[in-house]
């Protein structure tokens, strides 16, 4: 992989905690890699799974989605909703041969700044070494005559 | 080189925009080169498909009239994703345009017939550029009655061009509006367009009749006028197929065996008695 | 009573306005047929190749505006019926769902409950067929199952046979069919193909009946079965419930246990 | 009368490494995960054996299920359009059944009336067929109701007859001597022979021309509704049909780059004829059912003096609830 390789992440995130813990991030001066695009949604209980279809189709090579722990949503059951609809789906794609393992889940309370960072900095570390998805990023032209 | 690609469109910079009423513009366009503004010639009646690219095609007809050179006008109501995607642009801006399509009105053979104009709402456009076609050619028609309703007064497309029918004395407009439409400096009439047509009770004799509307009003109108004596050899209509391709290939304005596209959308009211009720 | 006696009874006494069963189609095969007239009870067959899902057709206007209608009710057909009331698409009136015992005779299913009984005596069978492609599947590497799907889903032509054959797809205006936004792709092409399906069963965990018949529809022979069938299985592994058991099953993705297992949110 | 050959087995392997050879590729019926589809070959042996036809048809070679028409970069105030080539692969489609050769003319009078369609024409012109004629049939067949036939060289470049240990060739078309000086030693003129004795007999079931008087007066008979009932209105059957020919433009945009792409479309789907009003011209199953069988059997011989359908069954059989064409068909001719 040619080290000039710089994977875009898209992070589907909910407003009240993990986007909240980013923020914390920021202020506490923790340093993470800027190849995450963060997207703000109103609870995880908004993130439908074509969010995650489409970012693959428009280039992501990983996603993160992430929000509030169980029982601290703030409206809440968003996260129990999210957490069922994340496991029906997970199992989907991966019967389908996406790569699921290119999508990370997590429960990123507002007070867990050092978390999110870790949390980007692995995912990103980690898509880097597994290179862009391609194969995804290529359907659109494929079966076009 | 292969052939000419059918469905590549011009390329239109948008000159002016009207609001006409609530969600409802006209677009004055022209063409981005040149050569095509040249080589370009309609006739009354024809109509085009208009490209909002990122969104999609639509159909709508050329509104403004053949007499006009060096520019087409089109008028839509955002009503879906490509006139949402047109309603967004601004002067400047460039859409696409694909036509002349489709048959035209045959207006050469109405010298010295009367004329009666009976529509509604947005279905004006398509017969406004009729009327401007006759009006540059005055001479050539006796009398131009216009009769046009919509559902308010704010409703009423091309506000500033019916109030210059009006003034003029070689139209006669009747314009009306739905019952409860009307606002209080309101001077037309107050009435659904067939009643008006009913109490109008325009005289068959020498007259050529151009309707065009909303089902409900083309259900209403037709028997009337047929009643009144019109011949339904001298009743004309357009019709507003879904389309896609507006070339007679991709099959959705097949209506019987006629391609609303290719052999309308301008049709006599006995042609349109020879098609199934399927449009 | 068999069923063409019961169909006759029924059709004569006015008890139903139609009775939707099978008839011998092209080379013989049963295919869905309704007898609108005593007359025609005689032409319905039951039996072997008798396995389309006829709930498909109860929640169709053309369908309900014929009346009261009886449907010789398979296994996969009650569950349909069932997860149908549990959405709150029919009602027990609305249909009577006739069974057949082991004797060929039928038995009247009128109420929610006799159809809950009379399904927990017969379930259905995975396809030996199925059973070999699914057993496939799993020894797969996750680039052997992209190629395998992409490969099957590279013949889709969109001609939405899965989704028109579907008893649980009786939307209106399905997510297909909005272009505002156009969501998924409406060209067969490989990205537009893998986002129909993907939504496709998605649409459907919690809610398909595994009846196999979307599979059995496609001209070109995809197993898309086994897509919404994995839905499925994940909501009745994870959470418990199969859809199809009961008239008043509540939608598993919109109910939730605080407890809800899973191995990969960190 | 078309030169008639006899072609040995051996012969048609040398036909078959010529047209390669001349950087053509070959298309032909292949037996893979128990389907009959229309695949890249290599030699005859690849070719299925005992099949009836293939699912799909061929139409898919001249009008693809996917295709490009222009593609544009957008810019404020800019357009950049792009007018593309179609990419016409040199294709020859053999083995198909003389129904479906016969089909390339009912898209071609559609896709070149009036106006022409370069994409089609582009393919088309790089399309050579090699028809095998038809030693089985199934119930879903009604070729000769609608003037084709088990032996019709209606549409065929070279029409293949099996016979004795390798097949009765009859060279039709410029095309099919360009196809046949590739390899002319494996060409040797053949006796007399009885064609229709080497084929299957496919008896007429119903009299077309009648039928085709007779459909304006059933317009609004409730025939086609009681049919439809069953009809589940997916677009199966245009899909696999050689002759439907109807299709979608469709836009495609993300950001600044975008295409517009055609795909087929069914008129069986209700969106089919959907007004943005709402209004829909065909608000029903019966309706949509009934145009099908119009579009091909009345609007196609009044328009293009042709019917729009060669008979071959493909879409009865891949109908999931059998919506048997010849049957309908049948029951509206004896109303």
């Amino acid at each position: 992989m040619t080290d000039t390789f710089e994977p875009k992440i898209t992070a589907f995130v909910c407003n009240w905690c993990t986007y909240a813990g980013a923020d914390l991030t920021g202020t506490s001066r923790i340093k993470y890699q800027s190849n995450v695009r963060v997207l703000r949604l109103p609870c995880t209980g908004r993130i439908d799974f074509m969010l995650l279809a489409k970012a693959f189709a428009r280039g992501a090579d990983g996603i993160i989605i992430s929000g509030c722990h169980p029982n601290d949503c703030h409206y809440t059951s968003g996260n129990y909703h999210a957490r069922r609809r994340w496991m029906v789906y997970r199992n989907l794609m991966d019967f389908m041969g996406i790569d699921v393992e290119r999508i990370t889940f997590s429960w990123v309370s507002a007070a867990e700044g050092a978390k999110w960072a870790e949390l980007v900095n692995e995912v990103t570390t980690g898509i880097r070494a597994k290179g862009p998805y391609t194969e995804y990023q290529e359907l659109a032209h494929t079966g076009v005559e | 080189m292969s052939e000419a690609n059918i469905y590549l469109p011009h390329l239109m910079r948008i000159a002016a925009i009207t609001e006409e009423a609530p969600g409802v513009r006209t677009f004055r366009l022209e063409f981005v080169d040149a050569a095509a503004a040249e080589a370009f010639a309609f006739r009354t009646g024809q109509f085009g498909l208009y490209s909002a690219f990122g969104d999609g095609e639509s159909t709508f007809c050329i509104a403004s009239s053949p007499t006009r050179k060096g520019y087409i006008e089109c008028t839509f109501r955002e009503v879906g994703r490509v006139t949402a995607g047109l309603a967004d642009k601004e002067v400047g801006d460039i859409v696409g345009f694909r036509g002349p399509y489709g048959n035209v009105f045959p207006i050469d053979q109405w010298q010295g017939k009367n004329l009666l104009f009976i529509t509604g709402g947005i279905a004006l456009p398509p017969l406004r550029s009729v009327i401007w076609n006759c009006l540059d050619l005055r001479d050539q028609f006796k009398d131009i009655t216009i009769v046009y309703g919509a559902r308010s007064v704010n409703d009423l497309v091309y506000k500033a061009e019916l109030k210059e029918w009006e003034q003029r004395p070689d139209v006669n407009l009747v314009c009306t509006v739905d019952p409860g439409g009307e606002t209080p400096e309101w001077t037309g009439k107050v009435g659904f367009v067939p009643l008006i047509v009913e109490q109008l009770a325009p005289s068959p004799d020498n007259t050529i009749a151009l309707v065009c509307g909303p089902p409900i009003l083309i259900k209403l109108t037709m028997p009337l006028l047929r009643k009144l004596g019109f011949g339904a050899e001298s009743i004309f209509t357009t019709l507003e197929n879904r389309m896609k391709c507006g070339v007679g290939k991709c099959g959705r304005c097949n209506t019987g065996k006629s391609y609303v596209c290719k052999d309308g959308p301008v049709y006599t009211l006995e042609q349109l008695g020879q098609l199934p009720a399927e449009y | 009573m068999d069923l063409n006696e019961k169909a006759k009874q029924l059709l004569e006494a006015g008890t139903v306005q139609a009775v939707l069963g099978f008839e011998p189609g092209t080379h013989g095969a049963p295919r869905p047929a309704f007898a609108r007239g005593a007359d025609q009870a005689a032409r319905l067959v039951s039996g072997p190749g008798c396995d389309q899902n006829l709930a498909s057709y109860v929640t169709r206007a053309p369908v309900k505006r014929l009346g009261k209608l009886a449907v010789l009710a398979t296994p996969k057909v009650l569950r349909a019926l069932l997860q149908l009331m549990a959405e709150r698409q029919i009602q027990e009136q609305d249909v009577l769902p006739l069974a057949l015992d082991a004797a060929g005779q039928v038995v009247e299913l009128a109420t929610a409950q006799a159809m809950e009984e009379h399904l927990a005596l017969e379930p259905d069978p995975v396809s030996t067929q199925d059973r070999e492609l699914l057993d496939r599947l799993g020894r797969m590497t996750r680039a052997e199952r992209w190629a395998f799907w992409q490969g099957e889903l590279s013949r889709c032509v969109k001609c939405y046979a899965c989704r028109s054959s579907c008893p649980m797809c009786y939307c209106e205006h399905c997510t297909m069919d909005c272009n505002r936004p156009q969501w998924v792709p409406v060209p067969s092409h490989a990205l537009g193909n893998l986002e129909y399906h993907m939504v496709r069963s998605m649409h459907l965990a919690g809610r398909c009946v595994q009846c196999g018949d979307c599979g059995s529809a496609c001209p070109v022979g995809i197993p898309v079965h086994l897509l919404t069938f994995n839905a499925e299985q994940t909501v009745h592994a994870q959470f418990g419930q199969r859809a199809g058991a009961s008239a008043k099953l509540d939608y598993a993705l919109s109910t939730f246990r605080p407890d809800d297992k899973e191995n990969f949110i960190r | 009368m078309a030169d008639t050959y006899q072609l040995s087995s051996a012969s048609l392997d040398a036909l078959f490494t010529a047209i390669q050879g001349d950087g053509r590729r070959i298309l032909a019926p292949t037996d893979r995960d128990g389907r009959t589809e229309l695949n890249p070959v290599r030699n005859p042996g690849e070719v299925a054996r005992d099949y009836i036809q293939t699912t799909m048809s061929a139409k898919a070679a001249v009008f693809p299920k996917v295709e490009q028409l222009l593609s544009y970069t957008l810019a404020k105030g800019q357009v950049d359009l792009v007018d593309p080539e179609p990419q016409a692969v040199p294709t020859v489609v053999f083995g198909i059944r003389p129904c479906e050769a016969g089909g390339f003319a009912a898209l071609d009078a559609v896709f070149n009336w009036d106006t022409r369609d370069k994409f089609f024409n582009a393919r088309l012109d790089q399309l050579a067929v090699i028809a095998v004629g038809c030693t089985r049939r199934d119930e879903a067949c009604f070729c000769t109701s609608v003037g084709g036939g088990p032996g019709s060289v209606k549409g065929s470049d070279i029409l293949l007859t099996p016979w004795s240990e390798g097949f009765l060739a009859e060279v039709l078309t410029d095309k099919g001597r360009a196809l046949q000086a590739l390899a002319p030693k494996g060409f040797i003129p053949a006796p007399a022979v009885d064609k229709a004795a080497l084929l299957v007999d496919v008896p007429a079931a119903f009299d077309q021309p009648a039928l085709t008087a007779k459909l304006p007066a059933l317009f609004d008979a409730e025939l086609w509704g009681n049919q439809a009932l069953r009809c589940i209105g997916c677009g199966a059957c245009a899909f696999v049909c050689p002759t439907c020919v109807c299709f979608d433009l469709q836009e495609e945009a993300d950001g600044q780059s975008g295409r517009r792409l055609r795909s087929w479309d069914s008129c069986g789907h209700s969106l089919f004829t959907l007004h943005a009003s709402g209004h829909n011209p065909r608000a029903n199953q019966g309706a949509r059912w009934r145009q099908r069988v119009y579009h091909k059997f009345s609007y196609y011989p009044d328009r293009y003096g042709m019917l729009g359908c060669v008979g071959c069954g493909k879409c009865t059989r891949a109908c999931p609830v059998d919506m048997n064409l010849q049957e309908h068909l049948l029951e509206a001719a004896r109303s």
